[in-house]
């Protein structure tokens, strides 16, 4: 079975490690947040100008003054700071977050990612996503493996205009955890109850598969 | 009276010498930190042809919103415009020019006005339709592109608490692109929650001093919330 | 113990991993603010052949200076170095290598390198020794230098307030280059007259955020003044 | 006769503003804050990080975490802000500080400045000295007109090696007040008692004399 959206997040909680500050983009990325092993701290970044994202307030803690990226009301963490936008941005365009995880439309196998423009479609802007992904050493993208008509989003080059270039590694789709080298797709393992040949068919760039991959452990 | 007291009388004072066609930088992410009021005396003056620097162009009847509606904008400079019904309307039909910019970048550009750089080179948007045109250039087998600042005739920021001298604090995510935007004005305008006397600040918490600041005024704000998300007490 | 906690046991474990012919990044101007403990610590470690970026140099029997004086150090990237007979002595006998920077090129070097610039234009030193070698452009009619960022190995940091999450506040001018030194080194390691857990500070106060700090310790400071002026009670 | 150090700085702080922020560097240019007009306030910018500098502490007041850039012991003023390097030079290149005062070896008609070192003599740096010439648009050198040897300090090419390019217009020196424009230099003032001829004669750069100039009101 394909994961659900909290199976995907909780997935790529997996590849927190306690101390991790993390920079988690909008839809399923927002909820890996829940899924922080009860073991470890991290700490979220927002993009405006927060590291240490807390929960969201209660009805007496609502704050204008205090949203995250994705313009939501939140709360601090403890130990949170506050900043403009220009720190913010030399944080993560200076390498500081140790891991970025974000939605797309489409990756491929050089490590392309384009997720913010469909043209003639949905022109909303890109936000921080360019940023994030020439800053980050360390990306995960969460995104269906094909379209809702059976496309697949993991392509040979990215048909859609480029978020990034040559900067993804990593990718957490409803079936598959795949990662990038040299210009191909390795994957590394199925959801449970997923076939490969399944992937293999939703693949459209070329997918290498070993003898160690793995079933996903949810 | 001082030579550094910044406080004007009102709003008309504030934006005097605002003329159409001017680009303005503005502070505030989405909804949050926006100078709301400064904002709407543009749209009262009815200036036109604006070139307006901002993450966000605010939502059909709050922030920069009321300004398109008015078709005071001309081109807009921004990260991400996707609160806005009739943003999208002008965008498409060509009645509004739109430069979409990465959010750091733009924040970058802004700082870099201010701090008398003139261009900078960064990795973000090399490869991408935000590089087209751009020189590229290599730094230790890296690809980056440069960037040039952005300058504005007048920048509007909202500031948190000021004194008179126009040294002011941002609360909370409402700093986000004020200080910058502060710096990046050749007139820059603020308007405040609270104006103090000069000197009962801690001149070690002040977010930005009041050597960028041209004009300052004590609004009041409705500080309109966009995403309004909570969890009921017990919740985690 | 949290992740994010970044207090070490001792100033050798501060300093663990340098090694000679690495790069240094420090905080300070003049005796200002600068990371003593942790000069000294280096000093005692006897790690040879290394580079300094510093606004300055120390005297010559305190700060940077008693690195100079065991030959520590084999070239330094500083704006002023007036202040130190021995370092005169080496600069003009040759066995140190002097790179000369203006003060707020170094600064920009430093922010640059934490900020993921690789390299900026900048007007000052265009037309002088400095700009020798380097880019000349032309923006707006004016000429500017290309300046690229130095990042170091370590970074070594002076605050005041910390928290254990290495949230940092600094002391005033006591700040001076250490924000930007906090962000250019590949390892962060800074000493604090105080620390705080973490929660205890203001969010919106905080001068360099924790994510910058790999390690922190509580140290005690001698602070000597270099220029001690002082006016009599009742002077203007 | 020429004016004494102090004079020098009397005339510099006659072209103060009321809300100026002024940035003087050592020497006579620190003299400058001794003569600002009772009527007027200014505020000083220490390029460390410190705008608003104070008086010199007494005994009670010392902390050596206060320092302006000449590492002298100093207060805050009402109203002073103090921030890192960064941002004071961001300032400072940024044109926002209003007049700069600084002294100088030599000057030259092309408004060339050198000031901060003498091959194989002097090399103690630049400074922020680099960066203030660079960085404002208001710029007063001080300097005598002539060394002690009589060699003028006023050249049509500076011999030393340069602090900035082109970017000075006034000089006050213990002679004259004199303008650069167009490639010369132009005598707006003389000292009271000094012989315009005396100024000519250590005036190596081409000197133009129209007349109008006046005395200076000391």
């Amino acid at each position: 079975m394909a994961l659900t959206r909290e199976q995907m997040a909780m997935r790529v909680a997996q590849e927190l490690q306690d101390g991790f500050y993390v920079n988690l983009g909008i839809g399923i990325p927002t909820l890996v947040a829940n899924y922080v092993p009860s073991n470890m701290e991290v700490m979220l970044q927002s993009e405006n100008g927060l590291l240490g994202m807390g929960q969201f307030p209660t009805e007496e803690e609502i704050d204008a003054d205090l949203i995250n990226a994705g313009k939501q009301t939140v709360t601090v963490a403890k130990g949170a700071s506050i900043f403009s936008s220009a720190e913010s941005f030399a944080m993560i365009r200076g390498g500081h977050v140790d891991l970025t995880v974000l939605g797309a439309f489409e990756v491929d196998v050089h490590g392309n990612i384009a997720s913010y423009m469909i043209p003639g479609k949905l022109i909303k802007g890109m936000g921080g996503a360019m940023d994030l992904v020439a800053g980050a050493d360390n990306i995960i993208v969460t995104m269906t493996h094909a379209s809702k008509h059976g496309e697949s989003k993991l392509l040979s080059q990215c048909s859609l205009p480029l978020t990034g270039k040559g900067c993804i590694k990593k990718i957490l789709t409803d079936l598959a955890y795949i990662e990038i080298i040299d210009g191909k797709f390795h994957l590394l393992e199925h959801a449970p109850g997923v076939e490969i040949e399944q992937i293999k068919a939703l693949t459209a760039g070329e997918l290498v598969v070993s003898e160690h991959v793995k079933e996903m452990n949810i | 009276m001082s030579g550094f007291n910044k406080v004007v009388a009102s709003y008309q004072e504030a934006l005097a010498g605002l003329e159409d066609n001017m680009t303005i930088i503005a502070g505030g992410f989405g909804l949050c930190g926006i100078p709301e009021n400064l904002i709407q005396e543009i749209k009262r003056k009815g200036t036109k042809g604006l070139t307006v620097v901002s993450n966000n162009c605010g939502v059909d009847d709050f922030g920069l919103g009321v300004l398109l509606k008015d078709r005071q904008i001309e081109k807009i400079i921004a990260s991400y415009v996707g609160e806005n019904a009739e943003f999208e309307r002008q965008m498409l039909s060509g009645e509004l020019e739109v430069v979409l910019t990465p959010q750091g970048t733009l924040a970058e550009k802004m700082r870099a006005a201010g701090a008398g750089i003139p261009a900078f080179y960064t990795a973000t948007g090399y490869g991408t339709p935000v590089g087209e045109g751009k020189e590229v250039r290599t730094f230790n087998d890296r690809n980056y592109i440069l960037e040039e600042s952005i300058k504005g005739d007048f920048a509007i920021v909202k500031a948190w608490k000021a004194d008179t001298y126009g040294n002011l604090i941002y609360r909370k995510t409402a700093r986000n692109f004020n200080p910058m935007a502060a710096t990046a004005g050749k007139i820059t305008v603020v308007e405040a929650e609270e104006i103090v006397p000069a000197g009962e600040l801690d001149p070690d918490q002040i977010h930005t001093p009041g050597i960028y600041v041209d004009r300052l005024i004590q609004g009041t704000f409705e500080k309109r919330i966009e995403q309004r998300t909570i969890r009921h007490s017990g919740e985690q």
